[in-house]
């Protein structure tokens, strides 16, 4: 079987999350995010100012976006041995591309942004813009992706669930915390806006959470389906 | 089993509608869209008047597109069950992503047009083509995912087929009817612009039709398969 | 019986040629289309003059060609059923082809149809007729191609050695389609070719 | 020798190829522009009721099926040539 390449696929989604990571963090300087409020000109001269960097760092999330999908689908596979119809599964499969379709796009503006230090300032800034509300904005389609893992494990109906039944509650909880992403774009400061603790700092950190949680319980039930083919 | 689960799946498609045209007709004023002739400092007075509706309006649209997948889940959940090799179910999957991360992506640039009041005219103009374009244009994966249920159902040769055999041809009928919104790029006037009576409202309509009469055929099949389930 | 008679008694009490759901989507066609129509006069109403002096420039002559091709591929698709009925595979094979053809032969003169009018720099947004004209019969010949398909697929079943029980329904059924193809055209033509 | 349905489907495509002449012909000689171009709406709701009837065999079928094809080629027809008769004249 190829539960070999199934655990690849699992650690993948560690490595996807450090890359973002890496792309926002020390090359594109998008942690903390760039104000909403910043005036034109100063936002204008950041981007002027980082144009290598903010384009590697698009690139990088775009990495992480595609290898993101390979760990989805290793998720997606535990999904299905829980399922009798594999609704969830197919939950899931959807919402993790309608969840990171953004997230390209949102890389390519902040590159469109960059590409040209001599656009006018307005034109930056609304590439700006949609890129953060691409970027932050999709939490719906990420709070669904926790939700079917939420509703495939808490329905789960195997003698020996496939994962342990907290992950399922754990998934409700992140989901929750992930939403107050979606408002961002009603927003230009104070704790909701794309910059702010509750839709940027405590989604982020909800779904690194989920992220690292879902992992270990792949890895926990491919290890144990490794076990007992093997025996 | 989760056939109250599926129940539900297959009500969010309605629901789903509901809250699509509840955004679209109350809160953004886009049904009928705007029309595309429009001069620019009428559109713009447009999006400067009512950012808020045209905000949350952007934020229903997103979360009725993530609701949607569930729906569409439950779809290829009851394609799968007439396919041998589910070919029409993963057209079916993939086509849905592409004919609905537009809406997303619409949707932040329909509020990135009105998050900034001080955006120049013609940048608000430029922002709020975009969107339309995307929104309205993306017909084709569309209407590949509705051909694609009507050939899974009309392929379905058991005795007893999941959906009664002329879904699959409404669902083809509803297919060819979207697909003349690809084009609305050419015009700027007339029934094939993107507020036209071809492009928009026949199009609309037949998705319309078809998402409630494939949940009519999906709960149908939920509740035929109840009893054959539990026994 | 002959076989000729059984098919005259089932038809008497009430025959629903092809499978039933095949007739949602045709009815459901003409339904749209009317719509179109609809909408073109309505469209025309506001500009009436427009309407008329462009439809000049309209070359009745591939109207009426394309017209005789589509109706004389009816009666070859509408003859075709009929030998399928009776057990007539091969003639009913041959008949299609003579359909299939004459319905390539529609798709040429639309091209040059077309083509024609390109050359004379008239495109689709030269003017409103003009929108519609080149989408409303650029969506029939949408609607031709997949009729084209549908044919190369009856033509394919009555090939087989054996055509499934299914066979006379599906040649019905997929007939029924491409005779909407021909009757949609016939409004068509009269709308954008002939009624000033 | 063409056995009777045969020669009956021949006959009506042969009635359907006259009156697109007929419908062209009248269309081009008319004075009076809205008569003929009714004329010509008219003569092809018939042709359609033709093709409907004969070659889609309707003919036969079920009353509810036959009956929506009726009143489907009724209420175009007649919408549309309301709608004409409402537009001004050129």
């Amino acid at each position: 079987m190829n539960y070999r390449s199934q655990l690849v696929a699992a650690w993948l989604g560690i490595a996807a999350t450090l890359i973002m990571f890496i792309g926002l963090w020390p090359l594109m300087h998008f942690l903390p995010p760039l104000k909403p409020g910043l005036g034109q000109a100063e936002l204008a001269a950041i981007y002027r100012g980082n144009a290598t960097g903010i384009i590697t760092g698009g690139i990088l999330q775009m990495l992480a976006c595609s290898i993101f999908m390979l760990y989805f689908s290793a998720l997606a596979l535990q999904l299905k041995r829980m399922e009798a119809a594999p609704l969830w599964t197919y939950t899931l499969l959807l919402t993790s591309v309608l969840g990171f379709v953004p997230v390209l796009v949102a890389e390519m503006l902040f590159s469109a942004a960059a590409y040209r230090p001599d656009r006018p300032d307005e034109i930056i800034q609304a590439f700006s813009d949609l890129g953060f509300f691409l970027f932050v904005g999709p939490a719906l389609p990420g709070a669904m992706q926790m939700l079917s893992v939420a509703f495939a494990v808490l329905g789960d109906r195997n003698a020996e669930p496939v994962f342990p039944r907290w992950v399922g509650y754990f998934s409700v909880w992140t989901a929750v915390l992930a939403l107050p992403g979606a408002v961002v774009t009603l927003f230009k400061a104070g704790p909701f806006a794309w910059n702010g603790v509750l839709a940027f700092w405590v989604a982020a950190i909800a779904f690194g959470l989920w992220i690292n949680v879902t992992f270990w319980a792949t890895r926990r039930a491919l290890l144990i389906q490794m076990k007992s083919s093997a025996a | 089993m989760n056939l109250r689960t599926q129940l539900v799946c297959a009500w969010l498609g309605p629901i789903g509608t509901v809250i699509l045209f509840f955004a679209m007709f109350f809160l953004m004023g886009i049904l009928p869209p705007f029309r595309p002739s429009l001069a620019q400092g009428e559109l713009v007075a447009i999006y400067r008047q009512h950012p808020i509706g045209m905000l949350t309006g952007g934020l229903l649209l997103m979360l009725a597109t993530s609701i949607y997948m569930a729906f569409f889940a439950l779809v290829a959940v009851q394609m799968k069950r007439m396919e041998k090799t589910p070919f029409w179910t993963y057209v079916f999957l993939t086509s849905s992503i592409l004919a609905f991360y537009s809406v997303i992506v619409a949707e932040m640039v329909f509020s990135a047009a009105a998050y900034r009041p001080e955006r120049s005219d013609m940048l608000i103009q430029a922002l709020s083509d975009l969107a339309f374009i995307l929104y309205v244009g993306t017909a084709l994966p569309g209407s590949v995912q509705m051909v694609a249920v009507g050939f899974a159902v009309l392929g379905d040769d058991r005795a007893d087929p999941v959906y009664p055999r002329w879904v699959g041809y409404l669902d083809i009928w509803a297919g060819i009817l979207a697909s003349p919104g690809t084009l609305i790029c050419l015009f700027k006037l007339g029934p094939f612009a993107w507020n036209g009576a071809l492009a928009f409202w026949v199009a609309a309509v037949a998705f319309g039709i078809w998402l409630n009469v494939n949940f009519w055929a999906a709960r149908r099949a939920i509740l035929r398969s109840a009893p054959a389930q539990r026994g | 019986m002959d076989a000729e008679q059984q098919g005259a008694v089932k038809r008497r009490a009430g025959h629903v040629p092809g499978e039933e759901g095949v007739w949602v989507l045709i009815m459901g066609d003409m339904l749209v289309f009317s719509i179109f129509f609809a909408t073109y006069l309505i469209y025309r109403a506001q500009n009436v003059v427009l309407y008329t002096s462009s439809q000049l420039s309209m070359q009745r002559g591939f109207g009426l060609l394309n017209t005789v091709l589509l109706l004389t591929s009816s009666w070859f698709v509408a003859l075709a059923v009929s030998e399928a009925r009776a057990g007539g595979r091969e003639r009913a094979m041959r008949l299609l082809l003579g359909a299939f053809a004459c319905g390539i032969g529609f798709v040429v003169s639309k091209a040059f149809e077309w083509g024609g009018k390109i050359q004379a720099g008239i495109t689709l947004n030269s003017n409103e007729f003009y929108i519609f004209y080149y989408m409303l019969t650029g969506i029939h010949l949408l609607h031709v191609l997949i009729g084209l398909i549908v044919l190369g697929y009856l033509i394919a079943r009555s090939r087989r050695p054996d055509p499934g029980a299914s066979y006379v329904l599906v040649m019905e059924g997929g007939g029924a389609f491409w005779h909407l193809v021909d009757l949609l055209w016939i409004v068509l033509f009269a709308l954008l070719y002939l009624v000033r | 020798m063409l056995s009777t349905p045969l020669r009956r489907i021949t006959a009506v495509w042969l009635l359907l190829v006259l009156a697109t002449l007929f419908s062209w012909e009248s269309a081009h000689v008319g004075n009076d522009h809205r008569l003929s171009s009714s004329i010509v709406l008219v003569i092809a709701f018939i042709k359609v009721r033709f093709v409907g009837l004969e070659f889609m065999e309707l003919r036969h079928a079920p009353l509810p099926l036959r009956l929506i094809f009726e009143i489907w080629l009724l209420a175009a027809c007649a919408a549309l040539l309301i709608l004409y008769w409402l537009s001004p004249m050129a």
